[in-house]
């Protein structure tokens, strides 16, 4: 049986100092902290941000969230450092022997660096998708200027998907009520795929085919229609955006004149 | 959903079960079937206990038709939906069986068509078929009108009153209170997750508070017999007619 | 008393692509505005298309042949009467794009550009009506079944449309829920209803009008009592209201036709006179 | 089918609609997956169904979004997929009206194209994040096993990506065949009719 949907979590606010910074700076903050670590290939300079955006996480309340999200790809880089430190075609200096098992400097080197741009990766986005509403997105995606059928197109799913999920969960049941068994042999858990599958996908569909009829009664492609007030204050909007811009500017240069 | 139920022997009869939404009929009728687990207590099938049983041989003695078709159907044809669910099972003679169960739901001209081309009327009638195939010795129906027109009401109805002729136990969740009153032969009332009332149709429409408990109405026909002032319990048409011409006399 | 015609079929037949037979032969009616027309007949009848034909999403939305003519007028004024659509599966009504149930709900006046204030008071209102303001602020998917239908509804009613057409919207009700239903309909009075459904004894006691279909086709087009009665001197596989069944058993015409009565109110008129 | 309608950008609602459907589609058949713990991932069968009903630009689009929500919920870093989900969507939308799953022959060598195509667009993504690495546990023995001799790392890496990728797009190819096949005339024509308007 599955859990319990991801997506709803992101429907309710947090109450932190995020809350005053608009999507925009997020975004730009993120892209900054990821050109960062893309310009600088030392590691203390990774490092360094890694520490910076666990203490921006920890203050925004979100540091348990993003580590679950970290825990993902924890079984990759250690894979990454074993097989790298191992076999990385430019090893030349062996620091130490686990067995017959030899690991070299510059393979572990090679591997960490890109284990550290992974994690900012991942915490600068856990800072972004952790702090925002998908309704809070999706009203300032229509203010920039994106179509509202295209902010529906990028949006809508996460207000779908818990209930295509409880449909899901229902259909598991009623075929369960059939003689689908998901467990046992590898045979016996594939043939429980399409029980599963096309019931869901075709009610699935047929809901899309209804709604996009419903949508277009109710004046989805008006061109009257007025973007819902703005619900939500943010401080130093346009500075930040210039602030971080320019940063992202001089990162960007610095990897053309490096 | 919190399910307590003391004591409850159901035996060979058409017994309904109703109550208002999120009283625990499904959960009911799930816990029959074995899909839920009783957290505390057995159920028990003629002597055996359910939990003992492996999930085919239940299968087998106990049907359970879902409210809605859509969460079930998934072959390419109204045939091969119906010979999948008796191979599953593993019984013999798969072709006639399910032949002979579509034939009985009035489908047996539609055996090639996809079952998703059909109307969502004959789609019940379908779900209806893959169980009937299998002929288990209970049969559970979980709102089993509510998709089927009138000719296929009809002949549902009629399917079932000949089930339990021919010893089986029939239990159907309905809110169709025109349908229970003349069809059902045992009631069974259920509200927040409790049994309340186990008795005849008669019986229940007799008592107002548990008609008020379930959210119930009475029958068509009591309500036109109540608009002339009088607040007998009627089942149907004939038994209110047989009283006028009693009066009348 | 004349009453003009606002809705007129006149010799309708639409047939689907790849389809073998006519999915609506050769309907014709003409219905009066803010009447309340009842739509039956068994699967397959050509409810649904009849519903979809009448809202512009046959062949606008879904593609389909169509011969004859099918003309809406609406006399105040010349702009094109306005239509609001409710399916049977009130899932497939929600927009997938709104935080809470008032978002919901305001999604089609804030596509037709209305002011804010008005935009919330419409929304008050109707939340009122619809017995749905304790949950305003909840997620649409996180509200109950019988929920969800009411919500359904008010997502169309809120702008106010000229014509109303429910395909099948109480399958998935409760007795009470489908009494509230026709209750409500029944107190609109702005609004041409077409309203599909099993619920004979309902539907005869609320509509002006009933239609019956059959094979793509109007097998009848009238007041309820006249329909009624023609189903049964010819057998149409149909239910029949338990008050027709009533009176016919006790032989009580209505004054001055051959017909029974089918609806509680003329039953009782009907036995009345014959107590005097 | 003509090709200007093939490439057609401007989007209709039922289009805009499917997308998000698709995307939940993906969602759930890899939740599926993982709860039935199958040896493939399923989750770009949406994204196949997308394409094969309203076009490679339909399917493209549910691929992008795909990864974009994947990675804004649950796992940052295979945002950078969401090009070769975009080549999935293109290559089955393509292949699909080139009669390419009319058969269960056919569908195996599109399988083939398709699990090619992505792998090549994998593979430098592969590189660039993880060293080459994919992550499961099979395909990354076969990587290490080859660096260790000295195969070049582009190339261990493709084959480490391929190896999975060919079991994922052959499962998936004949369940979208199949399911395909057992949707209701009525939506088909549906998003058929979508596109030629």
């Amino acid at each position: 049986m599955l859990k319990k949907a991801p997506f709803s979590a992101g429907l309710v606010h947090k109450s932190s100092w995020t809350r005053h910074i608009d999507p925009g700076s997020k975004f730009l903050l993120m892209a900054d902290t990821i050109a960062a670590s893309m310009v600088f290939s030392s590691l203390s300079v990774n490092l360094g941000l890694i520490l910076c955006l666990l203490m921006l996480n920890f203050s925004a309340h979100i540091l348990h969230k993003s580590l679950v999200v970290l825990a993902f790809s924890l079984f990759l880089i250690s894979t990454m450092l074993l097989i790298q430190g191992l076999f990385y075609a430019q090893n030349q200096t062996p620091i130490f022997t686990i067995g017959w098992l030899t690991f070299y400097q510059e393979g572990l080197q090679h591997a960490a660096l890109l284990a550290g741009r992974i994690l900012i990766i991942t915490l600068s986005a856990c800072l972004l998708m952790f702090t925002m509403t998908i309704g809070e997105n999706t009203i300032y995606l229509e203010k920039l200027g994106l179509p509202f059928r295209y902010v529906y197109a990028l949006m809508s799913v996460c207000y779908i998907l818990p209930q295509m999920h409880a449909n899901m969960r229902r259909i598991q049941l009623a075929q369960q009520a059939r003689g689908v068994v998901g467990s046992g042999r590898l045979r016996q858990r594939f043939r429980a795929i399409l029980p599963t599958l096309i019931p869901l996908i075709v009610m699935t569909l047929t809901r899309t085919i209804n709604r996009s009829i419903a949508l277009r009664l109710r004046g989805f492609e008006s061109k009257q229609r007025q973007t819902p007030n703005w619900q939500y204050t943010y401080i130093f909007a346009r500075g930040l955006h210039y602030l971080l811009f320019l940063g992202l500017l001089a990162l960007l240069g610095g990897v053309v004149w490096l | 959903m919190k399910l307590t139920i003391e004591q409850l022997k159901i035996k060979n009869a058409l017994t309904t079960i109703v109550g208002a939404n999120g009283s625990g009929k499904s959960t009911l009728l799930k816990l029959l079937l074995g899909l839920y687990a009783p957290s505390q207590g057995t159920i028990s099938l003629e002597g055996q206990d359910l939990k003992a049983l492996p999930i085919k041989r239940k299968l087998e003695m106990i049907g359970l038709v879902f409210q809605n078709p859509n969460d079930q159907l998934f072959n390419a044809t109204v045939l091969q939906e119906v010979t999948w669910s008796v191979r599953q099972l593993g019984l013999p003679v798969v072709e006639q069986r399910a032949k002979a169960a579509l034939t009985q739901v009035g489908l047996e001209a539609e055996l090639t068509t996809n079952p998703y081309d059909l109307s969502l009327s004959k789609r019940q009638l379908l779900a209806i078929a893959t169980i009937l195939a299998i002929d288990p010795a209970i049969y559970l129906f979980d709102e089993p009108f509510s998709y089927l027109d009138f000719p296929a009401q009809q002949r549902i109805t009629a399917l079932m009153r000949q089930l339990s002729e021919t010893g089986h136990q029939v239990i159907v969740v309905t809110h169709d209170m025109d349908w229970l009153a003349t069809q059902s032969d045992e009631i069974l009332l259920m509200n927040q997750g409790t049994i309340q009332f186990q008795g005849t149709p008669a019986a229940l429409f007799t008592n107002h508070d548990f008609m008020k408990m379930g959210q119930i109405a009475p029958p068509r026909v009591m309500q036109i017999a109540q608009n002339f002032g009088d607040y007998e319990v009627y089942l149907s048409i004939e038994d209110y007619l047989e009283k006028i011409q009693q009066k009348n006399l | 008393m004349a009453v003009e015609t606002f809705i007129t079929l006149d010799r309708v037949s639409v047939k689907y692509p790849n389809a073998q037979d006519l999915a609506l032969d050769w309907v014709s009616m003409s219905v009066p505005q803010f009447a309340k027309v009842g739509v039956i007949g068994n699967s397959d009848a050509g409810k649904t298309t009849f519903c979809q034909l009448l809202a512009g999403i046959i062949p606008e939305m879904i593609h389909a042949r169509i011969e004859g003519q099918l003309q809406i007028d609406r006399n105040d004024t010349k702009q094109k009467p306005s239509i609001g659509y409710v399916f049977q599966d009130p899932e497939s009504q929600l927009s997938g794009l709104a935080e809470t149930v008032a978002d919901e709900i305001a999604f089609g006046l804030v596509n037709a550009g209305l002011s804010e204030s008005e935009i919330d008071q419409r929304v008050k209102r109707i939340a009122q009506e619809l017995e749905l303001t304790s949950i305003l602020q909840q997620s649409p998917t996180e509200i109950s079944g019988g929920q969800q239908q009411r919500l359904a509804l008010a997502t169309v009613l809120v702008v106010e449309p000229d014509i109303l057409i429910l395909d099948n919207p109480t399958s998935q009700m409760d007795p009470r829920g489908k009494a509230w239903l026709f209750e409500h309909l029944a107190a609109l009075k702005k609004q041409t209803i077409f309203l599909v459904s099993d619920e004979i004894d309902l539907l005869c006691e609320f509509a002006d009008y009933l239609c019956v279909f059959a094979q793509g086709k109007l097998l009848a087009f009238d007041i309820p009592a006249r329909v009624i009665n023609q189903a049964d001197q010819n057998h149409w596989p149909m239910a029949l209201p338990a008050v027709y069944q009533f009176a016919k058993a006790l032989s009580k015409t209505m004054a001055g036709t051959y017909r029974y009565p089918v609806t509680l109110g003329r039953l009782k008129r009907v036995m009345h006179d014959d107590d005097d | 089918m003509k090709v200007q309608r093939l490439w057609s950008i401007k989007l209709s609602s039922a289009t805009l609609v499917l997308i998000p459907a698709a995307v939940g589609i993906n969602y759930l058949a890899k939740a599926l997956a993982e709860g039935l713990k199958l040896p493939v991932w399923l989750g770009s069968i949406g994204t196949f169904l997308a394409s094969m009903l309203a076009g490679p630009i339909a399917g493209a689009i549910s691929g992008f979004i795909n990864n974009v929500i994947y990675g804004l919920t649950l796992s940052p870093i295979s945002t950078v997929y969401a090009l070769t989900s975009i080549g999935i969507g293109l290559s089955v939308g393509v292949l699909f009206r080139l009669g390419w799953f009319s058969s269960v022959k056919k569908v195996l060598l599109a399988a083939l194209v398709i699990a090619f195509i992505s792998a090549i667009i994998s593979t430098p993504l592969n590189v660039y994040f993880w060293a080459g690495q994919t992550g499961n546990a099979w395909g990354d023995a076969i990587f290490a096993a080859l660096v260790a001799h000295h195969t070049p790392v582009f190339l261990a890496s493709f084959v480490d990506e391929f190896v999975l990728d060919i079991i994922d797009k052959i499962v998936v190819a004949y369940l979208a065949y199949v399911i395909y096949r057992r949707l209701p005339n009525k939506l088909i024509s549906f998003f058929q009719d979508e596109s030629h308007a």
